[in-house]
């Protein structure tokens, strides 16, 4: 059996699998269909510093092999999160990090503040580019000053490492890359969506509330790989691969990228247990081509 | 309650009518508890323009013959490829989900089960069971046309059953909320599956009414688990998901203009 | 019958739908399976100054409903062109429209002034966002100078409309929208393919030659939208959508979105004919729904 | 030659090996003429993970049942969901696409035509042809095993055949290449189809006696038009389309390093 256990930025994981944020609750709502303990790790939805009730209905539209949506970070809040998640989840046999998402530096920071006070949170994901929000979010996301606002603002109150999540809805992805390490960032995940649009031709309308939205699923992984492999070039710190994996060999071609975890996200909604099976699939993946590790593969691309 | 992600046989496809498709799902190990007005999510392959699961509703569930009963409108690609099932075919279900109609809630209550077009197909499993708990269901069903009244025998097996058509072609012309029996009957409460208008119809009548009334909904979602956060319903405790928090909810807590 | 004839930019089109640049040849490839005259107007391949080979094989990936590829400009020059091309073409009972690239503002200037003296080309595309050539192509069109400087140096040379053909791979598309406007363009082609990669992981390589390459198909289609409807608020010369489209329903969504024309691309691989089935389902559309001209969707999305 | 977009029907679907489908089509109207060695583009119903069409070269060609022939490997989901196509269904063909084998050069000529694996496909008919039109064709055939041999009876019906296999289960030990007939027989001209190494390979053996080769090419293609330019070859007139230009090249307009 190979070893394929993976240390993201100090942080130890049984396996390189990790559930995207937003896309599998706070784990919990998935245990009677897979063992939560067989996952790398979770990261539990968009937590901001006070509640939000996201966006209005409709939120979701089916596109060709993937799907867009608009929820806008509904969430109950930090302290709702400390207070009433947190006792569930704490001793889950699994790293569980949260991503934190917000509409200014400061409300990161002070998000981050109370998360840091967490033991068995070891990281947090910093959401600096979700496209469903009017403030915030991905507008901080694709300049390089606001993603270091967000993330220096976030170094000074949170002492674990920081994963800042990555838009690719940039012109050059490399260039935010390079600004929220030299920031402060222990690691980034990339990418978060591609902001997308869907019409409904009989009410002439957009069919999401907001007419826009986060597009997700197998279609966009082409664009995600290409993100992963300009960003594994631009800096040193560990790249977290996501966008449309749904199998071993997805997460493979993540990992050969220069990915050293991947992260699977929309996927979920189609098969709650497919975190597992990807996980085993590297497994075996890697015994049937006779590596040792997954170390092996890891940003082991030629060109 | 415990879900499961299960490979179903499929044994026994029908056609009601033209543009429904009742599919008979058995199992090899004994089926799961599953409560009326509950649902599953299928996955539906070999549609290259299907990618998210197809949450449909618990049509029937026969115990003795460990058969679970999906009655399915075949309006998009997907619905249509599960319409192509053969039996010996295996379907993926992920169930049960959500909450449920309300169980009896006292001895010989008379319940008035409002269903439109395909949004009948819960309350025929409501139905039974509330009869066998020793309540008195009454089903209205309404459609567009006679032929759009499905599972009218099964229906009528098991409590009285009141119909309206749009063209008059079956029982009373024109709208469920029209019929006769509401101006004539009294109920303790009411349960309502249907089309948004069709509820928010009835919704209104039970509350002129006083009558307690809970609506099944059926919003757009993608996980059927609360995760993806797409389906939600405004109420007055807020936007919830309609997977997890519903899809039954009392009017009383739901934000319609009614 | 509806009328469903089109006026872009001054250039009258039988009806809105076009053949995007690279996907119809020079058309008289296809002549055998669709009547050309039924097309609103064909968009040659890509054609610069100097002949070009193109990148080496392997150029094209298979992805979740569509496909990339990195031809890289592939064509004889615009010489060839002229002299062996265009006497083939001239005659076509449709609209014959020209791509042109380049890898400098002079190269583009010299190659659209040389298909200025062809009478029967009633415009040309300047195709600012290739993603598949190392100089040049994207590299001009996702900025505001680099795009205006290749518009402006056409601009002299060129007395016809011209079209320019927008990169999706950048951070504000409305932006480069209103500087071609402003530098002269008569009207906007949007969305040029979005830049992916794909990885064979056996060979531990990536499959294109060029490791990335373009991404098309309805996988875009999304995308695609979300930047008509940025682009058509942004400016007020005509948008032509394009990204994904393979049926009359997805053009019908680009119209409401403020598209005057469409383009149809990679599906012309799935279905030759799918150029003239597309105008009739518009047509057919506009019936059923009452409509006495496609005039009556163009840009009414309501909101 | 004219190109066609038909919707075949499926007369009938054999699998000469598990790995490989026989599928036979046929249509109402007369099919179109077709040249060995051209090819069709398929599409493919029903496979969510196949976006484009799939090549597939002609097999064989029953004028006298109006058949056209497509024998495939079945090696990934676009091929496999070929394999589950049934008598009746329809597949929808664009084709003849390519240039094909040349004719027969002058009567009586001895052309030896190597096949690897599913390679073999196009030899057939143009064996026949071949012989047809007054030429001598000879087969050298090889595979992995004796069940990869494909069609074995029906090029034995056409001309002498000689194989090798890999394993040795059949024919000589070893690759085409290494067959006795290289060094026994004189033959005026080669064409070849199979895996890359074995043609290169072919093509070695050409050039050292001499003799003219013409060898079928397999890129990755879309459009199978000459639109796309993604199937391109490297020749000595630079890179030029193997669905237009080839699949058939001649080895001395390839830039091979043979």
């Amino acid at each position: 059996m190979a070893d394929i256990h993976v240390n993201l930025a100090g942080i130890s994981l049984k396996n390189p699998v990790m559930t995207a944020s937003g896309t599998f609750g706070y784990g919990t709502e998935f245990a009677d269909l897979v063992n939560l303990s067989d996952i790398g790790a979770i990261i539990v939805k968009g937590t901001t510093l006070h509640p939000r009730q996201g966006n209005d209905y409709p939120r979701m539209a089916e596109t060709a092999s993937g799907m867009l949506n608009c929820v806008g970070l509904q969430n109950k809040g930090v302290d709702y999160f400390c207070t009433h998640i947190y006792p569930q989840i704490k001793d889950l046999d699994t790293r569980v990090l949260v991503n934190v998402s917000g509409s200014a530096p400061e409300d990161y920071a002070e998000c981050a503040a109370r998360i840091n006070a967490l033991d068995a949170i070891p990281a947090i994901e910093l959401n600096i580019s979700c496209p469903n929000v009017k403030q915030g979010g991905m507008a901080f996301g694709v300049t390089v000053e606001g993603a270091q606002s967000v993330v220096k603002a976030v170094r000074k109150t949170y002492h674990k490492p920081i994963i800042v999540k990555l838009s690719p809805n940039v012109t050059n992805i490399a260039d935010i890359a390079r600004a929220v390490e030299a920031a402060g960032a222990d690691a980034v995940s990339c990418i978060n969506t591609l902001m997308g649009m869907a019409i409904d031709i009989e009410r002439r309308r957009p069919v999401l509330s907001i007419a826009t939205g986060g597009l997700s699923g197998p279609c966009i992984k082409p664009v995600a790989l290409r993100c992963v492999w300009q960003v594994a070039q631009a800096v040193s710190i560990p790249v977290v691969g996501l966008g449309g994996i749904s199998t071993a060999t997805d997460a493979i071609e993540f990992l050969l990228t220069g990915a050293t975890a991947i992260q699977i996200g929309t996927a979920n909604f189609l098969d709650p247990a497919v975190s597992v099976k990807v996980a085993q699939g590297i497994s075996h993946w890697l015994d049937q081509h006779g590596c040792r590790s997954v170390q092996e593969i890891i940003g082991q691309l030629e060109s | 309650m415990q879900k499961f992600l299960r490979d179903l046989t499929v044994s026994e496809v029908s056609f009601p009518h033209k543009r429904y498709v009742l599919i008979k799902l058995t199992d090899t190990q004994p089926l799961p508890p599953m409560l009326p007005g509950q649902f599953v999510e299928v996955k539906v392959e070999g549609s290259p323009s299907t990618f998210l699961r197809r949450p449909i509703s618990i049509n029937y569930v026969d115990t003795a013959a460990n058969q679970l009963w999906l009655l399915i409108a075949m309006v998009g690609a997907g619905t249509r490829t599960l319409g192509t099932l053969k039996a010996g075919d295996h379907l993926n279900l992920l169930f049960p989900l959500g909450n449920g109609f309300s169980p009896m809630q006292q001895q010989g209550e008379t319940v008035l089960l409002v269903g439109g077009g395909v949004g009948v197909a819960p309350l025929l499993q409501y139905g039974k069971v509330l009869k066998q708990q020793g309540a008195q269901p009454i089903f209205l069903l309404g459609s567009r046309t006679a032929e759009d009244l499905l599972q009218l025998d099964l229906f009528q097996a098991i409590a009285p059953v009141y119909t309206t058509t749009e063209d008059g072609s079956a029982g009373e012309k024109g709208f469920v909320t029209q019929h006769s029996i509401l101006s004539t009957m009294h109920f303790d409460r009411i349960s309502c599956c249907g089309p948004k208008p069709m509820m928010v119809s009835v919704a209104r009548y039970a509350k002129q009414t006083n009558t307690p009334c809970e609506v099944s909904l059926e919003n757009m979602m993608a996980c059927g688990l609360g995760a993806c956060l797409c389906c939600v319903e405004k109420t007055v405790k807020g936007n919830v998901c309609v997977c997890t928090e519903g899809p039954v909810f009392n009017i009383n807590d739901l934000t319609w203009e009614i």
